[in-house]
C-alpha cells in the first residue's frame, strides 16, 4: 500500500546534505512550514542555498540558519520583513549572500524546472540591474531576459491536507510558493494539518497531485 | 498648503478604478485604496501572493492568519473571490491580465521611468517583490508617491537616480500635489492640489512638465 | 453589477473576423464547446487559424469548418479521429494545411503567451522532423529548441460551472486544453452547463480565475 | 509458434510495473494494460489529457463522457485520482515525475531510437500526440510492439526507417517474441517466448543482439 507518510521531522528532510538547495514554501507565515524548518536547523547542515520569497523573522527556522552562517546563498525577492531586525542585522554582518530575483521570476524559475524545460524568455528585468550578467535575446523586435531552470534538491512544503498518495490541498493564501516548488525539487517534504482517507479530497481540487509529493508528515 | 496625506492619495487614486477592473495594489500606499473605491463598484483586487477577489478587513472583523495580501495584512474574500498559486499569479501579472497596477515609487521620471525597488544603501538587503513583473506585466501602471522626498528634493525627475525597476511603463501619477499623466517625455499636469498654482508644481518637480488645458483642482474630502 | 453572461453563441463570438486565431477546447468530445463552435460555422467567417489538438469528427462545428475550406491552418497534435475519416478526406482534399506540434508543447506555447514570456527552450522533439526550421540553443551542454509563445484572438471554452464573474469549474477530463486556452486569448468565451451565484463556486477549487474571461453562455 | 497476442503483451509489460510508480500508457497496446497489473499493487496511471489513477472500466460500469483516457476510451477513476489541466499535465511528464512510459512504436533501434508518429504516407496527415514529450521526459521509456511487421520485416532495426520521435531513449521492448534491453548499442535479449530459440529471434530482428546469460522462457497465463 502506497503511503507517503512519515513518523518525524527529522525522517522528513532525512537525505539532506551540506551545500543543499533547499526550496521554502511560505508568504511570510502563512505556507511556512516551521516544524520542516526546525528540523533543518537541527539537522546541522550548513553551506545551503535556500530559495524563499523572504528573509525569514521573529526567531523562525530560516531566520536562525542565516543568523548562524548556514545559509550560503538566499534567493529570494524580499529579505527583509517590515518591523523586524533580524535579517538585516545578519545582512550587515556579512552572514548571507542574497541572490535578488523578481518575484514572478523566482516562481516561473522553479515551474521551468519542474516542467522539464531548459530556459525561457522573461521581459521582467530587462536593463535593470537585476538583469545584469543574463543573456540578453531578442525575438520580434523585443528584448528578454534568458531566465534558467531552478530545481531543489529538497522542497520543503506546509500544505492543509494529504491523502496517502501525497495529494495535496492548501489553505487560502498560505498556497502562495508551495504547489511549484512542490513540483520543483528532486524531493518533496509537506507538513500538513490534517491526512484524510484516500478519496475524501475532492479530486477537482487537489492543487497538488501526489506524483509531485515524497513525504508527508502530519503536525495539526 | 498641506500636501495630501497618504490616505487622501489612496482616495484620490481610488476613484479612477472602474468596474470590472482587475487591479493590483503594491505595498505602501497602494494597499490603502481599497476602502475608497466608489460603493457599488465592483472593481477586483489581485494580491500577487495568489489572490483574486478581496478588500480590506473592517475594525470588528475576525482575523485568519492565512489571508493576507501582498503587504501581509490580514484582509477579507468576497463572495467570487478565489484563490491560486504563484506562478499563476504572475502569469496574470506579466501576460496583460491585469488592468492596473499601482504602485508606489522612489522616482518616476518625464519618460515613465520607475524606481521602486532600491535606495543603493550598501548596508541594507534591497528587496524587489513583484515590482519588475508588475512594471512590465501590467496593462497600466500608475504610480502613488510624495511629491517630494522629506528633504523636499522632488521625486519627478527628468532622469530617475536610483537603480530602474522598469523604462517607460508608468502613465499616471498620483501625488501629494498633484495628478500627472505621462506624454512623450513630458508630464502633464491634470489636476493640481486646491489652493496651489502650476508654478508651485513647477518649483518642486524636476522633470518637464506641462499643464493641461483643463486642469482642475484636487479636492479630496478626507485630509 | 459585473456580469459577464451574454445571451447567445453569436454574442459569445461577436468580434471574429476573417483570418483570426481561434483556441479550441477539448481533447476529442470531452470539454469542446459544440455550441460555440457552431456559432463560428453559422458567422461565415473564414481563412482561420485553428488550435485544436484534435482535427474534429462526427459533423462537429470543427469539421464543418474544414471540409468547406475555411481552416487555413490546424494546429493540432493528432488530427484524425480514430474510425472517421470525415478529417481524413478534407486532408487528402488539400483543404486544411496542418501544423503539428507535440501535444505538450501546444499547450506550453500557449501558457508561455498566457504568461507573458518571449519563448522557452524545449527539449521535446530536438534533432526531429518537426523541429526542423526552429532554433536551436545549447545550455550547459544540452540542446533546446526555441518555441515562441502562441496567442489566440478569440479563446472558444467548456466549462462546467461558472459565476457572474467568470470563475470556472470543470467536469472531470473535460478539463484538458480549456484552463490554458482561456489565459491566452485576447478575447475568451465559455459555454457552461451550469450558472451558479457569486460565491457558490468553491474559492480553493476554482480552475479558472474570472480573470481569464470575457463571456460566458449558459448551454444546459 | 503463435507469437504472443496484444493481451498476452500487455500483461507482460504490466508484471514490471510495481507499487508506487506513476505510469503513462499510451495508445496501442499499452491502454490494455490496467487489468493485468498484478493485484494490490498501486501502481497509478498517468492519462496526458489531465488525470493520475485510474483503471479500465468494468463490463457493467456506467460510461461518463467526461472520464476518458489517452485513446478516448471511458475509464473510472480511483479514490485518490485528481484531475489537471492539460499544462500541468505536461509538467509531469516532461519534468521527469513518470517513472514509466509505456509506447507502442513502429520501430525501435539498437541504440534505443524510437519512431512512432508517422509511417510518411503522403497523403495522411500524421498525428504525434504526446509521443514526443514522453519520449524525452519520462524517467523511463518502455515500449510495447510486434517483432515483424504484417509483412514479417524486423521492427527492431540497426537504424529506424521512419523519423524518429526521439533517439537514443528506450530502455526495454516488449515484443510478441521477446523481452529486450537496450544496453550500448545492442538489444540485450531477457525473456524469449517458450517454445522459441535465440537463432530465431536473430532471424527476425535485424539490431544487433546479445542473448542474456539468465534468459528465461517468456511464459504468459493468457493467450
Amino acid at each position: 500500500m502506497l503511503d507517503k507518510r512519515v513518523g518525524s521531522a527529522a525522517e522528513a528532510i532525512a537525505g539532506l546534505r551540506d551545500g543543499a538547495t533547499i526550496l521554502l514554501g511560505g508568504f511570510g507565515t502563512p505556507g511556512y512550514p516551521a516544524r520542516l524548518m526546525d528540523a533543518v536547523v537541527a539537522s546541522g547542515m550548513g553551506d545551503l542555498t535556500v530559495v524563499s520569497n523572504n528573509g525569514g523573522a521573529n526567531g523562525s527556522g530560516l531566520i536562525k540558519l542565516i543568523s548562524t552562517g548556514r545559509v550560503r546563498r538566499l534567493i529570494c525577492s524580499f529579505p527583509q520583513t517590515a518591523g523586524a531586525t533580524e535579517f538585516q542585522e545578519a545582512y550587515a554582518a556579512g552572514k548571507v549572500m542574497v541572490e535578488l530575483v523578481p518575484q514572478g521570476i523566482i516562481s516561473e524559475r522553479m515551474r521551468c524546472a519542474a516542467a522539464g524545460l531548459g530556459g525561457f524568455l522573461s521581459p521582467v528585468g530587462v536593463g535593470t540591474r537585476l538583469a545584469e550578467g543574463k543573456q540578453v535575446q531578442n525575438v520580434n523586435g523585443r528584448d528578454y531576459v534568458l531566465e534558467l531552470p531552478l530545481k531543489g534538491d529538497l522542497a520543503l512544503v506546509r500544505a492543509d491536507r494529504a491523502d496517502r498518495w501525497g495529494n495535496l490541498t492548501y489553505r487560502k493564501t498560505a498556497r502562495n510558493f508551495n504547489p511549484v516548488m512542490a513540483s520543483a525539487a528532486a524531493v518533496t517534504a509537506v507538513e500538513v494539518r490534517e491526512m484524510v482517507d484516500l478519496g475524501a479530497l475532492d479530486a477537482e481540487a487537489v492543487a497538488t497531485p501526489g506524483i509531485f509529493v515524497d513525504r508527508v508528515l502530519v503536525t495539526g | 498648503m498641506k500636501p495630501l496625506s497618504r490616505n487622501a492619495m489612496a482616495w484620490r487614486a481610488a476613484q479612477d478604478l472602474y468596474e470590472g477592473m482587475y487591479v493590483n495594489l503594491g505595498i505602501g500606499v497602494p494597499v490603502m485604496v481599497p476602502p475608497y473605491i466608489p460603493a457599488g463598484r465592483e472593481v477586483i483586487l489581485h494580491s500577487e501572493n495568489g489572490m483574486l477577489g478581496f478588500t480590506g478587513l473592517g475594525k470588528d472583523e475576525v482575523v485568519d492568519p492565512d489571508l493576507v495580501n501582498a503587504a501581509k495584512e490580514p484582509v477579507r474574500l468576497l463572495p467570487g473571490g478565489v484563490f491560486f498559486d504563484h506562478a499563476t499569479s504572475f502569469t496574470m501579472i506579466r501576460g496583460g491580465h491585469i488592468d492596473v497596477a499601482l504602485l508606489g515609487a522612489f522616482e518616476v521620471s518625464e519618460r515613465g521611468d520607475i524606481a521602486n525597488w532600491t535606495v543603493d544603501d550598501p548596508g541594507r538587503a534591497p528587496g524587489v517583490g513583484g515590482a519588475m513583473d508588475l512594471a512590465v506585466g501590467a496593462r497600466e501602471v500608475r504610480v502613488i508617491m510624495e511629491h517630494t522626498t522629506r528633504e523636499g528634493e522632488p521625486r519627478l525627475r527628468k532622469t530617475c537616480r536610483y537603480p530602474l525597476t522598469a523604462a517607460g511603463v508608468v502613465k499616471r501619477i498620483y501625488t501629494s500635489l498633484a495628478v500627472l499623466d505621462v506624454a512623450d517625455g513630458v508630464l502633464v499636469v491634470r489636476e493640481i492640489l486646491e489652493g496651489m498654482t502650476f508654478d508651485d508644481i513647477v518649483q518642486r518637480t524636476e522633470a518637464a512638465l506641462r499643464l493641461a488645458p483643463d486642469c482642475r483642482p484636487l479636492r479630496t474630502p478626507i485630509a
